[in-house]
Formats: C-alpha cells, structure tokens, sequence
C-alpha cells in the first residue's frame, strides 16, 4: 500500500495545493503579475512565460486558462482590490503580491479592506480570500563580493500584517506544510495570507503526498524534542533553529524546536507547553526588532510562563537596520545558527 | 428637447419608483440630520442631499443582481439600491439591529443581499472591489454589472486609475460613476483636479467617457443604461461623469460657507432633482400630485418608523465587541 | 521676570512649533489635504477654510502663503511621494496623513522611501521629513447609542510605523510636550513620524511657553513618582495611567508613571531604571496587541530586567478586534484606567 | 527629412556627448553582464541595452543642476546624467567606494552631486519624487527641472497617476518620461496598457503628451527640448512616451524568448540607437569615423580601469551594517 511519498519543492507543493483545489472548486482564481506570463501572446505560441517570482504558479494557465489564471498590470492597489471585490462576489481568490516589500501598495487593501470587511458588516459577507507573498533576504552565501536584493526587495515585514486583527497570517517552513496550509488557506472562508520565504521557496524539499490535505490554520508544531531549552522559529529561521540545537546537541545542550507556523492568531498553548517542560525560550525571527513577532512571542511567554521561566526569554532577529545590498554585509543580516547558540549560551551561563 | 423623449421610454412604475427613492434618501437625509443636530453621536454623516438623482439615475438603470460599490457619502446609494431604511437607522444608533449589526456605521452600511457591496470610506478603495465583482460575474457568467461611484476628489487617488485601467483591459462590465460635487472637503475641484471634465480621463483607458447634468434624474439614467448595456454586452466598462452638488457641507459639523458662496449655493438648489422631476412629471401629466403626495406621506412614515425602529431597537451585547473578528474561528 | 505662562491646546502647540519654525527657516513647507481649505478661493474671500482635522494647521495659509502652505488633492501615495522628493532636494517638508487609518495609501512611500533613503543611499543624503499622523479612537463616551469614527477612521497602528528601521516615531501626549517634539522633529535631518492622537488633540490642554523650544527625540519621562509598580504610558495611555496611579495611591499602592514618549527608537534606559526601582511593569497601549508596541516594550524588559522583576509584565492594550462603530462597542475598546488598575491587582495578588 | 535640421542645432561637442553616453551606457551594460553571466552575484540586474537613446536624449536637454529620477532599470539614467561609472561599478561589486557604499547596489544607485536622485525599484515612486524635487525648485526659486523616468508597466500604476496630477495642479517643472519597451517583465504592453499610447494620458492631467521614437536620440532630445522649456518658463509639466525596445531579458536571469519571437527582436536591433546615430553623423560629415572610434576606446577603457577599481577596492567594514540608519543619531 505504501508507496515511495515523492519529494517535491517548496514552491512545487504550493502549486500542487493550488492547483488541487483548483480541480475542485471553479470558483477559484489566481490573480498577479505574470503569474502566468507573456500574457495574451498564446497565439504567437507564448504560454506560461514567467510563472510568478519563486515560479509557484508555473503550469496552472495551460490546466486552466487565462480566466481563471489572471496575470495582471502593475497596480497592486487595484488587483488586491479586485481579489477583495471578487471574493466578496462569488469567487475564491488567490491573490499573489510579487515581493512583502510592494505591500506598500496595497496596504490599505489587506489591513482597512481584507481584514476588517467581516466585522464592520458585522459577519454578513464570508471573504474567502488567500493573498500569498513571498518574502525574506538571502543572508549568508559565503559570496566575498557582490551582493542581493536590497532594501527594497529583501523584507520580512509580517509583523506589519499580524499586528492587524482579522488577518490569518501562516508562514509554512517545509513541502509538506507548505501544501497543507496553502490547502487550509484556500479553503478557509476568511482573508488568510501565506508567507512564503523566498530561499524555502527554491531550498526547501521534501515528501509531499499526492492527495489533497490541510495543516489547520492556529497550530503551532514540536519539530524536534528536547529538555534544556525550547527555540521558537518562523518560517525560515525553523531551520536556523534545528542547526542550532544540532549543534547544542554536540555540546549536550538538549533543545526543543517549535515552528510557528501560524503567526495569527498564534498558538500560544504549544509555545507555552513546551516552555513549561525546557523553562528557557529564544525567539528566532528574521525580520527587524521593533514591534516584531519575535518580540510579542517573547512578551507572551514572559508574562504567563513567568512562573516556570528559569532564564530571560531571548530574541534572536535581524539587526534594527534596513537591509544591506553588499554580501559581506548581507552575511551578517539573517539569524544564523551560530547567533542562536550564542543566545543559548547566554541564557544557560555556558560558554561555546 | 431630448428630455421629453427620455421620459417617453419609462414605464409609469419606474417613474414613481424615481421619485419614491428620490424623496426616501433625501427624507431619511433630513431626518438624520435633524437627529444629528440634536445632538445623536454618529461619527461622521456625509448627508448626500441635492445629489439623489445620481443614485437614482444609475440603480434604476441596473437590475436587483447588480452591485454597487459605494463612497463614505453613501446613504443615498443605499437606499437606491433598495438598502431598507429601517437597518440603517438603527444601524446609525448603533443598535444590533442596524444593517451591519451596529458594528459599521454610517460608513460602513452595507447589504448585500440586495447587491449592495458596502459604504467604503477609503476613497478609490470602492472602485476596486466593483472591478473584483465584475471579474466574479464574468468567471462564473451570471450577467450581472458593477457600478462604483466616487468622488470629484476621489478621482485623483490611484486606486481610481488603477481600477480603470483593469477593467478596460479585462473588458469587464463596470459602470464608473463619478460624482462630481464640486468639492472634496473643502477643496474645490478647479483647484485638484487638473482637467476640465474628468470624464476626459476615460480616453486614458480607451472607454467611452460622458458628462452628464446630476441633478437630472433622466439624464444620468440614460447615461447609465447605455453603460450597462455595454457592460452585459462584453463591450467593457464606461466612465460617467455626475455633475452635481452637495446642498450641507462636507459631513455633518462642516459649514460649507466657510469656502463657497450663498450665491453658488441658490444656483445650484434652483435645479434641484427633486423639484425638476415633480415639475417636470405634473407638467407633462405623466403623473398626478396625488401619486408624488401619496409618495411623500409614505416616505414621512417610513422614516417615522425607521427612527422609531431603531430607538426601541436594543444595544449590541458588549460581548460583540470580539466577535466577528475571523470569519471563520481558528481551530483550537 | 516670571509671568504667567499661557495655556493652549495640545493642537495649538503644535501649530505654534510649526509657525515658529516656517518663520524661522523658509525651506520648511507643509501639505496635505485641507490643511488650509478652500485652496485656490482666496479671490472670493476664502482663506483658511479648514485647517486639518484637529485644526492644528490653521492660520498657517494667511501667515505664509499658499505656496508654503499646500493644499493637496487626495493622493497620499503622490503627496507624501512629493514630500519625500521634496525634502531630498532643499526643502524640510511637513506633511499631513489625514488619519493613520490612511496610511495604507501611502506605506510604501513612509517605510520604503522616506525610512530607507538615507541608509540604501549609503548616507549620502539627508531626509528631514516630518509626517504628522492623527491617531485613536474615541473610548467610552457615555453615550448610550450612535457611535464613533469606526474600524477605518479609528485606528492606531503606530506599531507598524515604529517596526520601520530608519524611521524615528514619537508620540507627544502633553501641550508642552507636543510643542518641543513638534520642534524636534521638524529640526531633525530625518524623516520622524509624530503620532497626535485625535482625543488629545482636542481634549488636552496646558502650559506652552512662548519662546521655541525643543525635547529630545528618543527619551522617556518619568511623569509620577512610585514605588511599588511602573505604569508605562504611550500617547493618551500616558493619562491613563496617571489617572491609574492616582485610583492606586487611593489604595495605598505606589504607582510610577513613565511617558514613552518617543516610540523608536525606544528609551529602554528610562524604562528599566524605574522598573528596576518597582519591580513590576504593566505597559499601556491603545493599540491592538499582536506585534504591538507594548508587547515591544514588554519583551525588552522581561530579557534585561529578569533579574529585578517581582512579576510577570503585564499589557493593557485594545482588544484583537477592528474598532467597532457602536458607542456601547467602542466603550470597552480603549483601555480605561480600570483596566490597568486591574492589571496592577493581578501584579501585586491584590483584590480590587 | 526633419532629422536633418535637428542635427544642424546641435553643436559638435553636444554630438560627441551623445554618442560617449550611449556608447558608454552600453559599454557598461556589456561588460557588467559579462561579470554577471561569470558568476558575479547582483541581486538584479536590468539591463538597459537598446534603450541608451532615452536616457542620453532626456538628458541632453536637461542642465546639470536638473534631477532625474530613476526606476530600476537605471544604469543608463544614471550614465547620462554624469554619473562616474567607477564608483557605479564599484556599487554592484559590494565596495566601500560605490556609490552608495556597497549598500544599495544596482537598484539604488544615487548620485545627488549631479541630480541623479537615485535609482529606484518600486515602480511609480520615482515619479512622485521628482514632483517634489520640482515644487523644490519652485518654492526656492532656482528654476532646476525634475525628470521622471517610468516603464510602460509602471504606468499603470496609481503612483504615475497622482505624480501627474500633482504636477499639473501645481504647474510644478516635470517632465514625466515613458520608456515603452513593450515589456513589463513578461507582460506584453498590449495587453497591460488599455490605450494604444501611453502618451494619451497626458490629456487627463490637461497636460501635453507626445509620441516619439525612442531609438532615434534626436527625438527623445527634441521633445524633450521643448518640455524643459515649457517647464522653465513655469507652464508645467509634460508627458513624452518613448518607445524603445530591451535587447535582453527583464533582468538578468530573464530568457525573453519565453514571451517575444526572434523576428521582433530583430526588428527592433535593426533600429539600434547607436548605430544610426553612428551612421547618420558619419554620412553627413558631422562627425569623423576617428572621433567616434576614439571615444569607443576612451569608454573601452573607462570601463577597463572601473572594473580594476571595483575589484581592488575594499569591502564594507561589517560595522557599516549599522551604520546610517538614522539621520541625526538619536540624543542618548
Ligand atoms: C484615501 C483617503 N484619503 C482621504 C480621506 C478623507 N476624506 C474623506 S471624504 C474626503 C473628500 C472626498 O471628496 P469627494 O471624493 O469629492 O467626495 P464627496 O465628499 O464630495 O462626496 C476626504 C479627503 C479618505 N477617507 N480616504
Ligand atoms: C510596485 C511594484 N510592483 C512590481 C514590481 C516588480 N517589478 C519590477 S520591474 C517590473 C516590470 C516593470 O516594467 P516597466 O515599468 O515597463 O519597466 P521595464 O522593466 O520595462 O523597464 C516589475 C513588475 C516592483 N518593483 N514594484
Ligand atoms: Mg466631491
Ligand atoms: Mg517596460
């Protein structure tokens, strides 16, 4: 019965998740700038051209055409808007915002529109609808020269969609829960916006099933078991997190892990359980500092694990600065494992 | 004159149906400002008197199906559409059975069941969900149309431009109905907008753009329906320019002579919609005084009862304060 | 030599810092929407129409013109654009965002622009750009029907603002202090946010000296003297809080109050040195919680202070919720001073 | 033919200026995708080969005290406005001596000595910065003019829209510059623009708009000539839509045989800038085969000692990743 599960991409389980549920379901649409690409040139033997920025989209315009495959103009206020318009009207949009960095653009539509339509109708009108953005900086590369993206094109930024109450904000860390919260998302009859990490996007593989599943929306996840001290990680840093306690583990520093996974509303019981047993927590989370995930997380656990707490609770993020083009300084920007076992060293008095 | 021909093509229900909606928005208008004055906390009301004909033109050119996407200015467009008065005054006292269960307020009144997409007080943001609606009933083929209305000042926001450009490009059945009232604020629009009729700015989207007088009911009627006929003929969306006035100031603590004359003001209320069209249908004999009383009685008790309605009406539970939030509760 | 000093309104004082700073130096300009009214009818007699939303810009037009002095249509995305070029190119520009509601029709331009300039330029270039921002809902009224401003017109939000790195966010809560942040900021060669909440606009009022002075961006006061718990106050929370310590002191609970006041970069020095005296720190924000501010503060202080803390850090802050627009709804939204007295009793183990 | 009397009011030196930019932005481009395609990490590379008639012809017409404002696609704004490509190079290396000090990279080169206001990859901001350098020059009374350059995609944009009005509101010296190259990212212009020229947009904002050949350096110049005037002498702001053509991909990981056939591309290089203006220089006499030959080795060259520069230049200190964050350093 048990077949080899097939390993697929980050970004190759989001397009499966899509495009299952786009068999399923015809009311659904994806919209964005060349998601699909070359749009309109199918008569000159040009189909898919492009496929969005981490080539999530790829394939979904020949299954299903340029109805319901949408590239759009440059005008993120309008598309956003229209995702917003076409989910209030029938339809389940998807809708893709190139980078986290052009939230800029559309910001009233996700916070003033997306977010809050339910409640200032006072829960007439469902809005089923999924904004998916990709986000992050490279960090390290071990490049001597040259450089990336840059401050306009490298942000973490969830933070500033999280804050606002109405928003589902997950950001998944693996193929697997990649498909199965893009799954939930798309089913799920509110705004939910995916994170998608831009490295995990093109990284990240592993066993996806063939068949349709959801990863509910609100859990966070034990990934790795450990005694001396939990390490909360979103998104990305998940990872950052398991080489850090592969190298605690070296040390005999027993960590646990716990991925996120949903940054709202946040599963503050699985955070707390696994506090409760290690008494030491360090946040990791790529974006800056101020008002950032890393910070509520480390409020929240400060404040009701108070009494189980045996050490401070501990942030590790990027630092409170815009982010650099130069390698050699880019290197310096994403957490690394190394500055999670420092912080572990701190909290636990140990020296590395 | 073209006007004689125009009314020639409505029905005698249609036309009363134009003057019931006419009087109910500016009698729910008066009412409400009446209460308003006396001192009822309402967080802002942008009164739409002087410019009903505008709402009224446009929904009795489109069907129950359609939808509107409307401005903070939006009461009249409520009601046009066929928005209950009863719910949005109590929606206004802030009682739990106002139409957004006193949660929206004046800027957030919305039914949908009556294609009604919402009272939007981030201006442009309207037009773009018009354009999301049309997408729906073009994707799932329902045939149904989508008018935005916004303002004078709106049309320099964006969201407009962008709006336009996307439903010229996607041809979808949009009706963009801009309400030009002279102001945005107290700005006056020779000052913001930087050309002469802003219908102008539909050759920038390669559809048709027409200015036409707002407070003629039959004028924007007329322009609306040739709109929606080329919306539900795939032929892509029109621009239609309103120009009309607002009689009180901006919102409801506003004093409009602090920036435009009386002068300005008795010109403009010399035309007013109501007036022309009750003058208008009498002289014609198309309808009888009797028929527009009967109307005016009707309206009067309507707003009697909608008042009444939502002072018996009871407070939301301060529990509702959190609900609502997610559509759909997160699993636990 | 001492004469009475004169009383004005938190919005008088900042249009005297603004008059005083136009007068002193012509490169400063001021825009937004209706700052002056009317724009283009002074040959009908109509000046000074309007004045902002809390007025604070009025009398500005017929001091120093309407080209100092603009107008805007609505275009935040173009207008605050124009400032940020503005202040790159010789002019020191205030610009006026209606409400914060509104930001999200002009974020790209405050956190892309404006806030990265100086660093992606590789400080080359100064950015002295000053952007007021109305803020807060109303709270509770008393009043048993209608209701207030509403989920789009009502908001906070400044965390999103203050998450920003490059930005510099204050919040003045005081006549007095509203003048020398004002002042500050205009004569910083950054961009600074000046958060003015609306009720405090209207509704606070105080001693304001005549001769221009300033308050340094980035300290915290200490506003009431305690021992046993440190309220932290942000914006209208500050008076909060000190109506707080004053229902404590009445049962013998000795609260110190501090005035965040400058929001990013935060005075965590001012913050810890009281906390470290009372041991106990309850953060006050009228903002939503997740990725707020006080949850910021309250990270910060639960790390560096663990060693001094008597109890967890507590938030009182606004529900995860839009604002709703009934009175009866809005009422329960804003924290009250109760709330905090409460929070204070959880602290201690006292009974309320 | 008009080209020719164009020619004759240019003087020799403003000939030689034109073709040393062109061939040095290409120079540039060239040699930098060489570095690229070798490995060279860049974040994002937008090459501008094919489009140097734009850039050189805009900034013929402006003076040094002018500004542009850029868009992502800025090597060759910033090589005709005076930009040093040493330091430019030097930037995409990740050096302490670029231009932004290896912080910015490609997509924020500045240069504000010469007017360069900076490169800039959110689509339309550009154009919002150089209404506010212009209402600069306006309140200080210096009569510098602000040029925007902005693609065919970011042309729907609600940015563009606003930066347009604003500028014809205010009158403000703006000249708003459209390089249609046919190609956001993928997206062909026909099917994301709803007009056929970009330029018609002009009419909305009661501003100019023409149409010019942006492979033919003369034009781009001529139609910009006229707009600076126009804009010195206070009459506002104008719309010059050039269309142009990208010989490569998006950017550089871009294959755009994925959305254009080879034929079109072929068309278009068969129009190249430097080449014609090359030719036409050379059959009338305007110039020698040697003046132009000699600048090809001077920018050989140029290019030869910025890529030496950039490579033996040193890197960041990594305490410069926080250094420059704030303006004025918080008071402590
Ligand atoms: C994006 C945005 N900017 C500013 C405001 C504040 N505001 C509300 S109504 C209004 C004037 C609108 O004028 P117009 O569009 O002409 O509509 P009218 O009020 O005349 O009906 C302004 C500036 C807002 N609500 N949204
Ligand atoms: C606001 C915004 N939306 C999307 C992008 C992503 N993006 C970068 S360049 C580009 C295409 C731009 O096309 P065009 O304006 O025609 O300029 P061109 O690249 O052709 O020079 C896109 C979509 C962006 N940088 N900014
Ligand atoms: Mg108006
Ligand atoms: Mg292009």
């Amino acid at each position: 019965m048990t077949t080899a599960v097939r390993e697929l991409t980050f970004s190759q389980a989001i397009n499966e998740a899509i495009r299952q549920e786009m068999r399923r379901d015809p009311t659904i649409v994806i919209m964005g700038e060349d998601i699909a690409g070359g749009a309109g040139r199918a008569h000159l033997g040009f189909v898919d051209a492009w496929g969005g920025p981490l080539r999530v989209t790829r394939g979904l315009i020949t299954e299903f055409g340029p109805e319901r495959v949408l590239d759009t103009p440059i005008a993120e206020m309008g598309f956003v808007g229209a995702a917003v318009g076409a989910a209030m009207t029938g339809l389940r949009p998807i809708v893709e915002v190139l980078f986290v960095d052009l939230i800029g653009c559309c910001y009233d539509q996700i916070i003033n529109q997306a977010a809050k339509m339910h409640y200032m109708m006072g829960g007439q009108l469902d809005l089923p609808l999924v904004i998916r953005i990709p986000y992050g900086a490279r960090g390290a590369t071990g490049q001597t020269y040259g450089g990336g993206a840059a401050a306009q094109h490298s942000q973490t930024l969830y933070s500033v969609l999280a804050h606002v109450p109405g928003l589902k904000v997950v950001a998944p860390t693996t193929a697997y829960n990649a498909k199965g919260l893009t799954m939930a998302a798309i089913r799920d009859d509110g705004p939910v916006v995916v994170m998608e990490n831009k490295f995990l996007g093109l990284a990240a593989k592993g066993p996806v099933p063939e068949e349709p599943y959801t990863i509910p929306i609100g859990r966070a996840e034990v990934v790795r078991r450990g005694r001396d001290v939990t390490l909360c990680g979103i998104g990305r840093m998940t990872h950052v997190c398991l080489e850090a306690a592969a190298l605690l583990a070296g040390e005999g520093t027993s960590a646990e892990v716990v991925d996120v996974l949903t940054l709202a509303p946040l599963d503050e019981a699985t955070i707390l359980e696994s506090v409760a047993r290690t008494k030491r927590l360090v946040v990791v989370d790529e974006d800056t500092p101020t008002a950032s995930m890393a910070r509520d997380i480390a409020a929240r656990v400060a404040d009701q694990g108070f009494d189980f707490l045996d050490a401070p609770v501990k942030t590790v993020t990027a630092p409170e600065t815009p982010v650099p083009f130069a390698a050699v300084l880019e290197a310096h920007y994403v957490p690394r494992a190394a500055n999670v076992v420092a912080a572990v060293h701190t909290l636990l008095g140990t020296g590395g | 004159m073209a006007i004689s021909e125009r009314w020639a093509t409505l029905t005698r229900e249609r036309l009363l149906w134009m003057y019931d909606r006419m009087t109910l928005i500016r009698e729910f208008e008066e009412r409400l400002r009446q209460l308003v004055d006396a001192g009822m906390p309402v967080g802002a009301a942008h009164y739409y008197v002087g410019e009903e004909a505008v709402a009224v033109g446009v929904c009795a050119a489109l069907e129950p199906m359609d939808w509107i996407a409307s401005t903070h200015r939006g009461h009249g467009h409520c009601i046009a559409k066929g928005v209950d008065v009863r719910p949005m005054m109590a929606e206004l006292f802030g009682k739990v059975t106002g139409s957004n269960r006193g949660k929206g307020g004046s800027m957030h009144i919305t039914d949908v069941r009556v294609g009604m997409l919402g009272v939007n007080p981030i201006l442009g943001m309207g037009t773009t969900h018009a354009v999301g609606a049309a997408l729906s009933a073009k994707v799932r083929r329902t045939g149904q149309v989508a008018a935005a209305f916004f303002g004078d000042g709106a049309s320099n926001i964006g969201a407009v431009h962008e709006a336009m450009n996307l439903a010229a490009i996607w041809k979808l059945p949009v009706v963009f109905v801009c309400e030009n009232n002279g102001y945005a604020q107290s700005t006056p629009v020779e000052y913001a907008v930087a050309v002469q009729d802003i219908a102008d700015r539909a050759a920038g989207y390669a559809m048709p753009g027409v200015v036409v007088d707002g407070q003629d009911v039959f004028a924007v009627w007329e322009a609306t329906d040739a709109a929606v006929r080329r919306a539900r003929a795939g032929t892509g969306p029109s621009l239609i320019e309103c120009k009309t006035y607002r009689y009180y100031g901006h919102y409801h603590g506003d004093d409009p002579r602090r920036y435009r004359t009386a002068e300005e003001e008795e010109v403009a209320r010399a035309r007013d919609c109501i007036r022309r069209f009750r003058e208008g249908a009498l002289t014609r004999g198309l309808l009888g005084a009797d028929d527009l009383d009967a109307i005016d009685a009707r309206n009067r008790a309507l707003l009697d009862e909608a008042i009444a309605f939502a002072e018996v009406s009871p407070l939301p539970d301060p529990a509702e304060l959190c609900t609502d939030v997610y559509v759909t509760e997160p699993s636990e």
